[in-house]
């Protein structure tokens, strides 16, 4: 079989609190609960759960950007986090990442030909000014950009534009992953369609593969091929995109895909039942037990694994099988 | 870069602080650089027969107990307040930007040590530790250095560290760490430069007050000593002839306060210029 | 009876390009317990123009035109005229539950006080309209007491106190300007069961602002679609996202990517509307859209283009309005 | 609220030793030896060594500074050598002047700046607006000694109204003490209230621009409401900070302050102190008025949280 482009191997991550009694041991917040996934050459990978999942936890780690409490990423099957750390900046040219703020995510101070070319330093041979602004030109055509950008500040472009220059400086050292987190959210509709657009032109010409988190489902559905489902730092359900999309078993899913709004003003939605918890949450609950309208007895004393349903995985007790 | 400044200037013009207080504050630096080739009587010229005369053509302000020309001694004093003041302020900049850079860059136990330590140092006013240094090496102008210089650090520390932990938080620093760049290029390269201008604005605010504290030790024994004028001990003298000869008290003063306000103005005027340059690079 | 009435409305605010015209003259008008919403990308002015409703926009702009509520002109009132109307008879809800509460200041404190200001209760029963309110909202007083803080609530939570307060004074009018933006799509999905809900049980009117397709069409009748400061498209919510005519309308609905993309076995390209939106002293002559339209004409490069009435409910702001055949 | 306190209190109880240790070390140990120090160069190897016992020099450094902390506690302070008297008497009847001085000035101070600043921030870019930071400007430019002298100059050696130096001694009355006091107070507290009224108004006009203020108004909350019930208690947390600070600069100007009107404070027991190298004298008062700051600063943080809830650490809901 095919080694996975990255492996993502039992990840927990824990915050630490500030205390709130003078000799409590510090408590902490589980922002990742046991995350594994594997993702594989040119296909793309979507990430979906509400603010606070740990989804933007998860891509910090699998860019090295963060340690995991335990367990580890292997990238091209080399353990990111048990290399010495002059191979990991050599490593980083593999894969980049693609921000969400479109204002926050380019140094004002810099110029274009600064913020596009900085990861080329992640490359073992040293280029020559020339060769950069070579390169930086080249990519900037390459994401509907002029050559002659490269002397200008990011305040001199749109919204749309700068996620293009941001596009720009992760592809520069012909990565093989991308890690795109809610890369398209800040932006307008009709900017969002031009720069979605461009990432899936890229992905064809370059076979890269995209690690993408969003909270938008409908575009996490059009962009990707499969999807996990974060809930409270766990994978609640994971599958092809088609699958689970179609076929949503875990409660937490479904209540996700009803939720977003219908733009057919005639699909009136179902109001949303008032639920009462039933049941007393402890550590070994099913996270999703206080919201979930089928928790049952066992799910109040234990906390389900994933297991294979309908083609896709699900971490349910009750999936819903229709 | 000089397109930047050109453009900075340009805005510039259009601040009424701006334009008031760089002029005062040229004015100002001038007329110390003036000192070192040229004052209207040498400052080391007593002439007991002229003392304490009113302002005439021969002396423009007068001269002071000892007949010394005042001009002069105001002159001369600019010049031993702008290397005061600068020394200092080279000291704050000096030992507080990297202090905040690293608090900022390290967080945890280093964090928690140099704000310890900027707290501490806030503790002892420049004029207490001015205090404590003269009472074990004996009054001078070293003194006013270090004990001005040493309560700039903590300053220069505190306005860097905040303004660093600020960038530290936007995603373009997230870029840098993505392309492999450590905390030290990243400080140097990303976010030194976002916050040279809150340090700019902050330098030329504690330039005035470097003037300022530097008159206060001077003033009370603790700073220059003489045959050095300075504009503080200037004033302590006038205050022995305050009865009989009160426009000694003035010049001196007018001096700093018109400095002061300069300053102050100058650094008002550059916040507003780069301040909404800043925001819509944003 | 008409309750709110819009009449050449034009704002002009002071940017760093000078004055600029960020609203020109819109004219609409909604009955009592009408569900307006107000549909547009960032910078087409459809905050501005809930501001200017409120009378809350920035002390150098200039307005022009009339705002009619029931028989007073907004525009024409002095300060203490219109502080008597806002959180009385219209009441508006925010986009950042996280900042637009007052973070020193109790919650049950921040929804008396509109209630102090406006109605003419005494502290007892002041206390019960706060409990009864909260309870509406769903922050029941014996979960949430009013002693706590905005800090020690959730988003979702905060924006329940700040609807709380918006309604505490049964306004004629509930302005929304993307009350769930910031939300969660589980969380947006009670914010806006609860407005909507609101809304139906007093006969209040809404207007809802949001860019989103989707919240509009699930909570509201009408809908003014806007873009660069004009309405382009305006009529019943079912006519205009079910058949739009404005190509600006639906260059918007084709952008989205659709539920059910994934059982597609091709992905197709999105469709999107070339170019951006011009920045404000960049608009062109004529209709601000032409240099992105797909069906552009001299005209529309000359001269701006009035209401076109399809319908009694239906109107739009173009020349060449799309046909069946354009949208294949 | 109650860990957010022993935190504090902790780092003040450190802050506190560290400061002993800092002034021991500057005024006991760098110099080599005190004693030399104190009586000069020309000073006979026996009177030296007199005063070397008298000090107690002979013992380890590390005895001699547990010594003196203990010390510090018991109030037992050692005896002054110039003024040959307890150094805590001594310290106790100078506070006497210096701290009524400095509660007068930081009181003066605060009345005048806070509603200077209010005053205009409401009217921001009015006529109102410009004086206020006109005055502000002035006052942050003048030295407070320099304003000292034109003050006397004014009042004493002109209209001949307010003494121009001395203590009238608090035996002779509130009145006499009153009027002593009150050129030193003005001297210091103006120039402090430019500071203080500058830091107000843009404190005021920053949280003006917040999105709960626009809340407010839309709630219908007149111009006048929303600054007083909703900005100032949020604007308290710079107007602290800088009066925290201000007071360690009150403490450096009553120095000075003192000095220029011959008031017998701390300040000018420090000046006498250092002149006569009583370095018994000047170690205690270092101590004292860095240990002032630090219990301020402390204050000032407790001050926070106080006005703003999100500092506390209280439980989520």
């Amino acid at each position: 079989m095919k080694q996975p482009l990255v492996k993502i191997e039992d990840v927990y991550k824990d915050y630490q609190l500030p205390k709130k009694y003078l000799f409590q041991k510090a408590p902490f917040f589980r922002a990742l609960h046991g995350i594994n996934l594997e993702l594989n050459q040119g296909s793309s990978f979507g990430i979906v759960g509400e603010s606070g999942c740990g989804k933007s936890t998860l891509a910090r780690i699998v860019m090295a950007l963060d340690n995991p409490t335990s367990g580890t990423v292997f990238f091209e099957g080399r353990d990111l986090f048990n290399i010495p750390s002059a191979e990991l900046r050599h490593l980083r040219r593999n894969f980049q990442m693609v921000f969400q703020d479109p204002y926050g995510s380019l140094n004002p101070r810099k110029n274009i030909l600064g913020i596009v070319a900085e990861p080329l330093d992640t490359l073992k041979e040293r280029l020559s000014f020339a060769e950069k602004k070579e390169r930086v030109s080249q990519i900037l055509v390459e994401v509907g950009l002029n050559a002659a950008d490269t002397d200008k500040f990011p305040h001199e472009f749109s919204g749309g534009q700068r996620q293009r220059i941001a596009i720009a400086r992760a592809l520069i050292t012909r990565p093989s992953l991308i890690v795109a987190d809610e890369s398209v959210s800040a932006l307008d509709v009709s900017v969002q369609a031009q720069v979605l657009n461009l990432m899936m032109d890229l992905q064809d010409k370059y076979n890269l593969t995209y690690m993408f988190i969003s909270h938008d489902l409908s575009v996490v559905e059009y962009v990707t091929d499969h999807v996990a489902v974060i809930y409270m730092g766990q994978i609640v359900e994971q599958g092809t995109t088609k699958s689970l999309f179609q076929n949503p078993l875990h409660p937490y899913t479904q209540t996700l895909l009803r939720a977003v709004p219908d733009v057919n003003p005639l699909n009136k939605r179902r109001e949303v039942k008032e639920r009462i918890p039933q049941f007393e949450m402890t550590s070994k609950s099913c996270p999703f037990l206080d919201r979930c309208i089928k928790a049952t007895k066992n799910c109040a004393d234990n906390a389900p694994k994933l297991v294979e349903n309908m083609g896709h995985w699900v971490a349910c007790f009750n999936p819903d099988v229709a | 870069m000089f397109r930047k400044l050109a453009e900075v200037f340009g805005h510039g013009l259009k601040n009424r602080s701006f334009v008031i207080g760089g002029i005062i504050s040229l004015l100002f630096f001038l007329v110390a650089f003036l000192s070192y080739f040229w004052t209207p009587y040498p400052v080391e010229d007593i002439n007991i027969a002229e003392r304490l005369l009113k302002p005439s053509t021969k002396y423009l302000l007068g001269t002071d107990h000892f007949g010394r020309d005042i001009l002069s001694m105001l002159i001369k004093g600019a010049r031993n307040s702008v290397i005061v003041a600068f020394v200092a302020i080279g000291i704050g900049l000096g030992c507080g930007v990297p202090l905040g850079l690293t608090a900022a860059a390290k967080k945890g136990w280093v964090n928690e040590l140099i704000m310890r330590f900027n707290d501490f140092t806030f503790a002892f006013p420049s004029l207490i530790s001015a205090i404590m240094i003269t009472a074990i090496l004996g009054p001078g102008s070293i003194n006013s250095i270090i004990a001005i210089g040493i309560f700039n650090i903590p300053v220069f520390a505190r306005v860097a560290r905040g303004a660093a932990l600020s960038i530290w938080k936007r995603e373009f620093i997230l870029a840098a760490r993505s392309a492999g760049k450590g905390q030290f290029k990243i400080s140097v390269e990303h976010i030194l430069p976002n916050i040279s201008s809150m340090l700019i604005v902050q330098a030329t605010i504690q330039f005035a007050l470097g003037i300022l504290a530097e008159a206060g030790l001077s003033y009370l024994g603790l700073g220059t000593q003489p045959p050095m004028p300075s504009w503080g001990k200037m004033l302590n003298e006038a205050h022995t002839f305050m009865h009989f000869a009160p426009q000694l008290a003035i010049y001196p003063g007018a001096a700093i306060a018109l400095t002061v306000m300069g300053l102050n103005l100058f650094g008002d005027g550059l916040r507003d210029v780069l301040d909404p340059k800043l925001r819509r690079s944003r | 009876m008409t309750l709110l009435q819009v009449k050449d409305l034009s704002v002009t605010l002071i940017t760093a390009q000078g004055p600029q015209e960020v609203i020109s003259n819109i004219n609409f008008s909604m009955d009592a317990g009408d569900k307006l919403g107000i549909v547009g990308e960032s910078g087409c002015g459809k905050s501005i123009s809930a501001l200017a409703m409120m009378s809350l926009l920035p002390p150098d702009s200039q307005t022009s035109g009339k705002i009619i509520l029931e028989d007073q002109d907004i525009l024409s009132l002095n300060s203490t005229q219109i502080c008597s109307i806002r959180g009385n008879r219209i009441g508006m809800i925010f986009q950042e539950p996280m900042t637009a509460l007052n973070p020193v200041k109790k919650i049950g404190a921040q929804v008396s006080e509109s209630i102090d200001l406006h109605m003419n209760l005494n502290r007892k029963q002041t206390l019960e309209r706060v409990t009864e309110l909260m309870d509406k909202v769903g922050l029941a007083v014996s979960r949430f007491p009013l002693n706590l803080y905005p800090h020690q609530l959730s988003g979702g939570q905060r924006q329940r106190v700040m609807i709380a307060m918006a309604i505490a004074c049964n306004p004629k009018i509930l302005i929304a300007d993307e009350p769930t933006t910031a939300l969660d799509v589980t969380v947006q999905e009670q914010i806006l069961d609860l407005i909507r809900d609101l809304a139906d049980s007093s006969g209040m009117a809404l207007i809802m602002i949001s860019h989103d397709l989707g919240v509009i069409a699930q909570t509201t009748q009408n809908v003014m679609v806007m873009y660069t400061g004009n309405i382009v498209e305006m009529g019943r919510t079912v006519d205009v996202f079910q058949n739009m005519l404005h190509p600006y309308t639906y260059g918007l609905f084709s952008a989205i990517p659709h539920a059910g993309s994934s059982a597609q076995k091709k992905r197709k390209r999105l469709s999107c509307i070339p170019g951006q939106v011009p920045e404000l002293h960049l608009r062109p002559q004529g209709c601000n859209f032409a240099d992105r339209c797909s069906k552009v004409s001299h005209k529309c490069k000359a001269i701006e283009p009035a209401a076109t009435k399809i319908s009694d409910q239906h109107q739009v702001w173009c020349y060449h309005p799309l046909t069946q055949e354009d949208k294949k | 609220m109650r860990i957010f306190l022993a935190k504090r209190v902790f780092t003040l109880v450190l802050t506190l030793l560290v400061a002993t240790l800092v002034v021991f070390v500057v005024l006991e140990i760098l110099p080599g030896d005190p004693a030399a120090v104190m009586l000069g160069i020309n000073a006979e190897a026996d009177t030296l060594n007199a005063l070397r016992e008298e000090l107690g020099l002979n013992r380890p450094v590390l005895i001699r500074y547990i010594d003196w902390v203990s010390d510090l506690f018991t109030g037992d302070l050692g005896i002054s050598y110039t003024y040959d008297v307890p150094v805590s008497e001594l310290i106790l009847s100078r506070i006497t002047v210096s701290f009524p001085l400095a509660l007068l000035a930081i009181t003066l101070s605060t009345l005048i700046a806070i509603p200077l600043g209010i005053i205009a921030a409401s009217n921001h870019n009015k006529p109102m607006d410009f004086l206020v930071m006109s005055f502000s400007q002035i006052g942050i430019a003048i030295p407070n000694f320099w304003f000292a002298m034109l003050l006397t100059i004014l009042f004493s050696v002109t209209l001949r109204i307010l003494p121009a130096g001395g203590f009238a001694g608090w035996d002779a009355g509130i009145g006499p003490v009153l009027k002593s006091l009150l050129l030193p107070t003005i001297a210091l507290a103006l120039p402090q209230s430019a500071i203080l009224a500058r830091v107000t108004r843009s404190a005021l006009l920053e949280v003006l621009k917040e999105d709960f203020i626009r809340t407010a108004r839309a709630k219908g909350v007149n111009n006048q409401g929303t600054l007083w019930k909703h900005a100032l208690r949020n604007a308290l947390i710079p107007v602290v900070t800088i009066m925290g600070l201000q007071f360690s600069f009150l403490l450096a100007g009553t120095i000075i302050i003192e000095n220029v009107f011959y008031l017998p404070g701390i300040g000018r027991l420090i000046f006498q102190a250092i002149s006569q190298r009583d370095l018994i004298v000047v170690k205690n008062l270092v101590i004292l008025l860095a240990g002032a700051v630090i219990m301020i600063n402390f204050v000032v943080d407790v001050l926070y949280a106080v006005i703003d809830p999100r500092l506390r650490g209280d439980k989520d809901v």
